[in-house]
């Protein structure tokens, strides 16, 4: 059974209620995961599948709680091992349906490993990153997204660490599906959740989320009214790159530099401007490098949405595959020929 | 010249040469031969730790040692009766493995200038010539230039006609043995299937090895073992880990359930991984993950996803999956996790055996995290051990330890195998709906405190697992104190109560109380059982006791360790199980430790009963 | 109206309230007034285990327990004398810790219908109103009503003002316990020397709580507790995280080396990093890494480059270092790995306090890897027994465990704190010339079986190590069976040889030899000191000896176990000294048990001892 | 000291022989490994480096007995966490040169998750990893970076993983000195090898290396005489890709999008071919991405030489300017106040 079958095999529309768990909700009060846990519940029950075959998977981690709150399946694991244990997951029961929770420091610490195996493995699963730029969980250390210089428990002169960059890190590991959505816009984040779900393989979806406890405010710039439209760049496969209050910016390519250009000025035209083209592993690169500090001069806007798609094939579905030739080439195995194996004798 | 021919009730083999002389496969080809005859047999290889350490040289010497004969054998010897060494290197490092008086048979062009050099042997210091082995029996062959001779003309190159050079010893040894050339005809036909001039040179060779017993005067005796008194059966050649590898899939058949094997490869237990990812036709799914810890953790994901999952390694690895063996002790779910043991601490042998993993399986984890522990005994054995493992494991919705050793997994014995309908039954049901009057509890137990696996896919029961402490029944997270100091009771009567499940313990051989017991537990089961029956014909009547079950201990075992004056637990370290025994039992158990990378020797246990008997 | 001053010998409060009622400060506060006016005293915080549960929940609910006195104090004590509940759920958390009769501190407002609601307390059961009360002695304070009114016109808006009502409570417990201000204004003034505004209100509110219990006729009685005869000296507060940092600081200090520290965060030893990384003015390299194995390797790293290295971490993550703890026992490298041990298995219960990882320290390796595992017994202690586990490894070239838990990490006690000068000398000589007689023996031993400490940059000492087993004193890779037996064992002997270089076990109080003997490890010690004074009171004079080395044990402590009829081991767990006790001295020793995540309490043990000698 | 004044402190010169260690190698006969080694030996006298300051860390596998073989300050360690031995001998001791040798597996299966991190903060450290493609030690399973369908001991019917691609994971981890060289070309090996000592930060350089017992030939292509010209793209700084066996091809860009040209046909010119910069990071994405199957038609040649280069503080660096720092505005830490803390009470 595929997981598209799995979806025809729904008897009743769930709703977003019916996502909710009896255990109380524990996140500190104003924390971002709100809000994500809420896009969640409400973009499931429009993906048709049924209840029974989701499964949650986390890690540890403030975010990692998530699972307790989804009435599916799910698994709190230990931390950095949701990815694996996800790849085993999957390897067993391709139908099932499995979204990934977890941290930066979750993921990208002690998880890098597993998280960049599962990009290349390509499993299809979906990986919502929960990025604060910070350990929330464990009170305040400097996580590996944090930025140069951040001032935490553990790093009271500031932090020397340069951070990851999670989208280029994920181009590097090969993923097929990279894309960064945050907390506060509701309406980008549930798109973006469907698109995760639509995309047959490992979907990284970074989302931004605000811990408003020990790293409050650390993506105010791109989530607030007042500067989000100056300092984002929402991308739309297709589309030009335009971003400002009023559309009045876009991004154009100089051979490989790319251009912030005034759109009022009549010298540029939207028309010359870089159009985003999701599977264009170079502009995506360019893209995901779109990453400096908004506290510099001349920054470029940062980018939400899907950055890359690729189409390549799941794990999974090999490994299946593999079994189902042998299968149908030998036949399914004996276990009498296998105990008796190549050469036998007899004692009588 | 009619020559004399001897029976012997047991003869102990180590064919012994370069990493490229072939001696695994000439050793192997013996011993299905023997086997076939009817013999009891018992082997063990010996690799080097390089992949291929430079020709000629002590690092370099592979080793492959048997042990037939027409009585019982529980294991691969103690000092041979015959040494094929087919260079200066391989007599250099296994002559004192040799009983005096013993059979030397020597390749002499293994003995060359330079072969002596790589050795370490200065030139004038052959042990051909200068007198050394005046105490042993030595037949010299030229076996490289009888090869070359015989293939003269054959159209193949000199290094193809010196690789078969392994088959003129092989037919050497059957002419010796009075065994038939047919079976390693066929391996041979079978193997080279596809290069004709390859077969023929071959069993050319191995016929001319034959004839040269036949016609030659380099030895006046043949010899006859005749087959062994064994059960009535049909039986098979089987290592350890490959049997390991047979009884995952076994039980998994048994069970009804897919298997999943998470692994990352590991000497001494990749084998394992091996001979399962060559059975999909069997739905094994087998995954190489990217470390150990990933490989447990797939097989974690996979067990709550309804599998039968399983992981291996060996000690560091094993080392490096302590902390996702603790969730699924938390998570209760079925896991079989597999030690291979090696040489430790740390990277320590890696081609070696040792034991000296118990005290990491029963204890090398945060908190308290109790796991069944299972102890093979033996190559054979290995199968219904890890078939045990799994039945445990999936009975009582657990992770379970399986205590294989290098010993074990690359040692190979006689298998009278089961037939699949004989096995055990394995009752696994997923639960279907809810169990608590319209309510879903996921920890709510069973009379063997196990609780039921309810699989994602099964509508009603979703719920959610975690390693944080438990509410008992729920499994919503709890910090109670009162719900703490229960459920780790809880968790811990689960796995001491097992013991009610398994059977009593036996004796293995020896009066049922008396002076002195012998109890032992995985791989040294050969020696001990062996030393046992030496003994005993001396006038020293040990009981031997050998335990599958190291945690929990079968019930009986205190009262059995209570009806001897002292008991013996002879071990490959420092004294672990030893140190369970005594803390539990309160009884002054004695040691015998040995920390060689070897495995005992049946004398050396046996002088020890004695010691302590007389 | 004049009010009764009463003298008391010793007082245990508990604050108690919502996460954000500021009381784990108006602990810390009446705390550190305590300590000035000379009273013994010990502290523990009861933390959520969210970071910021929902208020006004019972998972929101944090508490500080102070227990001081003019008597000694070694623990938080058992039952409270008084309960300061902010909200109800804080009271309906910590109730059950209070002594009959004793003192009930209520803000009134924390118990309004949305508070009861999400205490989850049916409105009709307001206990501030149902009588459930009335065997305790309830004074009810509209803290929050007071402390706007007094605020009124300040300029501060609603939420600041109220964030300011726990100095009110601590003003009120100031006046009745006769304490003088001045210490907490003082802090004030530092913590607030930026916020005029808010320092006023805070000022003038802790004033107001003390004007009120002047004034008003909420309490008739006003209480003295004497300065406590401790030993003359200089005193400072302290926790264990932090004197554990300051005690790797210390031995790198006094040692001569700089202190590198690798490490990742975990609840509960997190804080020894951050108190490490602010201070880089000793030289301290702290290095957050990315998971435990990097933390632990970049420590193995520095310890060859020639630093002190240092790693920390609980149960988990201890358990993910296993591998590279084996490394380093081969290496024979110092390093010190400090486990402030939390409730198990896995994740577990990461607040609370457990002493389940002691058989993790001893065995949870692969192979035969010992490691000298040290124990620290409270917050002061923590100081010594850190700085000793550093001075065992530089002197030994061994990794050494330090075992800490939750309960020493955060709770805090008086501490004589030491000169510099008065520190054991830490004697680190690196090797500076080859020396065998003009060849280099990297593991050539000295008497004490320690090989020398030849660091990169020292030129004609290059050299190569390893984690496969080592040829004894070249180091280099042996696979050689004799070698490997010899190497296990003396590795075995240089642990187990440290027994010759520490102190011998002393009693901590009670009869040298008679009926019982409590045996302790690690942070039990302040109840079993306080059980054992209670029951000696009582006529039943139990000897108490604690252990500081529980791998190796002092020489002489088989000695002293025999010289009692019974042997009690209390501890946080299933019974893991009690276990290694049994099997190494065959006495029957007795466990008394706890896994709650709590401490015991005196009354628990003394109970216990009183059952056994009586 | 700084490991420039260390330089200096040399007093004679060292030749190869006196890096030789007394232990015999145990490679296999004709390993690449040899090769390596010999490369290694020849080119770390001429750096002027005292031997008592070289350090060589390795984790386990074939490649990983490197260290037993130099006559240096070594560390054999365990599987996968060589890099993280060597931050933290690098953080404890920054004027080592230190040089840490790993595998396929090594580096990056078990040890991926310390590689990135590595490459992130940046330590002034030179990797060296063999790469075979293959498990070594363990006698031949597949590794991350076996091809698809590599039949395996642990893959019979063929692998189904996708390999990492790991100039591209090393870009994605922001690594700062990006090379790849081969074991068969002894003068670009060592030329590779002086730049990796070069670089201030982090210095990765994959070293194909063939293993002549479990996966024979895997590299023929690009090492052997008669393909190497055609297959390999030897690039340079500031020079134009060029290569063949007359050096009669050559790669433009065109857009983005790399296209091979005939250069001996006349309306293609060498003027007008894509020109090396290694500081360009997004031409260098595109290099690192020539990394087909050679036996696909039209496939672009596997480049060698310095991919990227970037500068950037290192992490010991930062580290130990800011414990300068505070030495120089706190001065020395005080043992004794540090012992007394802030607040102390007098008992008499
Ligand atoms: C093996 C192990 N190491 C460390 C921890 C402690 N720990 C728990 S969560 C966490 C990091 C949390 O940060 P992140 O993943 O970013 O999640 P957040 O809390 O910010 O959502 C750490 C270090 C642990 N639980 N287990
Ligand atoms: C923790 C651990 N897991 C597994 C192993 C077994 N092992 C040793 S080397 C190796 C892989 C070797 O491959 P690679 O790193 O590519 O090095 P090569 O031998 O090819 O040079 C493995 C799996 C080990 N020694 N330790
Ligand atoms: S600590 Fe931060 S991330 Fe965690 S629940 Fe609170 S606000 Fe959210
Ligand atoms: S197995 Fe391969 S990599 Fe290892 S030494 Fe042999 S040829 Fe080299
Ligand atoms: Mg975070
Ligand atoms: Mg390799």
């Amino acid at each position: 059974m595929t997981e598209n079958t799995a979806l025809q095999n729904s008897e009743q529309k769930l709703t977003a209620k019916d996502l909710v768990t009896d255990q109380e909700v524990r996140w500190c009060p104003g924390c971002g995961d709100y809000s994500i846990l809420k896009q969640v519940q409400t973009v499931i029950p429009e993906l048709g599948i049924p209840r029974e075959n989701l499964v949650f998977v986390s890690g540890i981690g403030c975010s990692s709680r998530f699972p307790y709150y989804m009435e599916t399946y799910g698994m709190h694991s230990i931390h950095g091992r949701a990815t694996a244990i996800a790849s085993g997951l999957k390897a067993a029961r391709p139908e099932l349906s499995v979204w990934l929770v977890t941290g930066d420091g979750d993921a990208l610490s002690i998880g890098g490993n597993h998280f960049i195996h599962m990009l290349r493995r390509n499993f299809n699963v979906n990986i919502l990153l929960f990025n604060n730029q910070i350990y929330g969980l464990t009170k305040g250390q400097y996580s590996p997204t944090s930025e140069e210089g951040k001032i935490t428990k553990s790093t009271p002169m500031g932090s020397v660490d340069h951070p990851f960059n999670p989208i280029a890190l994920a181009m590097g590991a090969d993923g097929t599906f990279i894309a960064r959505s945050m907390d506060r816009d509701p309406v980008h984040l549930k798109d973006m959740l469907r698109r995760c779900h639509q995309h047959k393989g490992t979907s990284f979806l970074e989302i931004y989320q605000n811990c408003n406890v020990f790293n409050d405010g650390a993506f105010e710039i791109f989530t607030e009214k007042k500067t989000k439209k100056q300092e984002t760049l929402f991308v739309e496969n297709g589309k030009p790159l335009v971003f400002g209050a009023n559309n009045e910016k876009g991004v154009k390519l100089d051979g490989f530099t790319p251009v912030i250009v005034d759109l009022t000025d009549s010298s540029n035209s939207v028309n010359d401007l870089w159009v985003h083209d999701e599977r264009d592993r170079v502009k995506a690169g360019i893209l995901g490098r779109f990453f400096d500090n908004p506290a510099h001069e001349n920054h470029f806007p940062r980018p939400f949405g899907v950055f890359y798609v690729e189409d390549r094939f799941c794990y999974e579905d090999a490994l299946n595959e593999q079994i189902n030739s042998v299968l149908s080439s030998k036949g399914k195995g004996d276990l009498n020929k296998l105990l008796r194996g190549r050469e036998v004798w007899e004692i009588a | 010249m009619s020559k004399q021919t001897e029976i012997l009730e047991r003869v102990i083999i180590k064919f012994a040469g370069d990493s490229g002389d072939g001696m695994q496969l000439t050793g192997t080809q013996f011993t299905n031969t023997a086997a076939l005859l009817g013999n009891d047999l018992s082997t063990f290889p010996d690799f080097p730790a390089e992949i291929r350490a430079p020709q000629g040289t002590l690092a370099g010497v592979s080793g492959f040692q048997l042990h037939f004969g027409s009585v019982n054998i529980y294991s691969p010897g103690d000092a041979c009766d015959v040494l094929v060494a087919m260079n200066a290197a391989a007599l250099k490092v296994n002559l004192s493995q040799l009983k005096k008086g013993g059979l030397i048979i020597v390749n002499t062009e293994g003995f060359d200038a330079k072969n002596l050099r790589l050795a370490n042997i200065p030139e004038d210091k052959n042990p051909l010539n200068d007198g050394s082995l005046d105490n042993y029996q030595v037949i010299k062959i030229d076996v490289t230039k009888l090869t070359r001779a015989a293939l003269e003309g054959s159209g193949l190159g000199i290094k193809e006609i010196d690789r078969s050079k392994n088959m003129f010893v092989l037919g050497y040894l059957y002419w010796m043995y009075n065994r038939p050339l047919e079976n390693s005809i066929k391996f041979l036909e079978e193997k080279f299937s596809k290069k004709k001039d390859i077969l023929d040179a071959n069993i050319k060779i191995l016929k001319a090895g034959y004839a040269y017993g036949d016609t030659t005067e380099t030895s006046l005796r043949r010899y006859i073992v005749n087959p062994a008194p064994m059960p009535p059966g049909t039986y098979r050649n089987i290592m350890g880990n490959q049997a390991a590898a047979i009884g995952l899939i076994a039980a998994a058949e048994k069970s009804g359930l897919p298997l999943f094997y998470g692994s990352y490869p590991i000497t001494p237990a990749s084998d394992i991984l091996h001979e399962l990812a060559r059975h999909k036709n069997f739905g094994v799914r087998s995954f190489q993950a990217e470390d150990e810890i990933a490989a447990i953790s797939t097989a974690i994901g996979a067990s709550f996803g309804g599998h039968l999952a399983a992981t291996a390694s060996s000690g560091p690895g094993i080392a490096l999956k302590g902390e996702a063996i603790g969730l699924a002790v938390m998570y209760e779910i079925p896991l079989v996790i597999i030690n291979v043991q090696r040489g430790g601490p740390s990277t320590g042998l890696p081609t070696k055996t040792e034991q000296a993993d118990l005290l990491q399986a029963v204890n090398g984890r945060n908190g308290e995290a109790p796991v069944p522990v299972v102890a093979a005994n033996s190559p054979a054995d290995a199968f219904e051990a890890t078939y045990e493992a799994c039945r445990l494991a999936l009975e009582f919705m657990t992770p379970v330890f399986l205590l294989s050793d290098g010993y074990i997994a690359n040692g190979a014995e006689p298998w009278k195998f089961p037939q699949a309908d004989d096995l055990k039954a394995i009752k696994v049901e997923f639960l279907k709906e809810k169990n608590a009057g319209g309510k879903f509890l996921p920890y709510k137990r069973n009379e063997k405190l196990s609780r039921p696996w309810a699989i994602p896919g099964t509508k009603g029961l979703e719920h959610r697992i975690g390693g944080i402490e438990k509410q008992h029944e729920t499994g919503n997270i709890s910090y109670e104190p009162e719900n703490h100091e229960f459920m780790v009771r809880l968790r811990n009567d689960k796995v001491e109560g097992i013991a009610n499940y398994i059977p009593e313990q036996k004796l293995d051989s020896g009066p049922d109380k008396g002076k002195l017991l012998i109890l032992g537990w995985g791989s040294t089961y050969g020696a001990i059982k062996t030393a046992c029956i030496h003994a005993r014909s001396e006038g020293f009547d040990a009981a031997h006791a050998h335990l599958r079950y190291v945690k929990p201990f079968p019930k009986n075992l205190g009262e059995i360790l209570y009806n001897y004056e002292k008991v013996l637990i002879p071990e490959m370290n420092m004294g672990q199980l030893l140190m369970l025994i005594r803390s539990k039992y309160m009884i002054p158990a004695i040691g015998l430790n040995k920390i060689k990378g070897l495995p005992f020797t049946a004398g050396e246990i046996k002088d020890k009963i004695i010691e302590l008997m007389k």
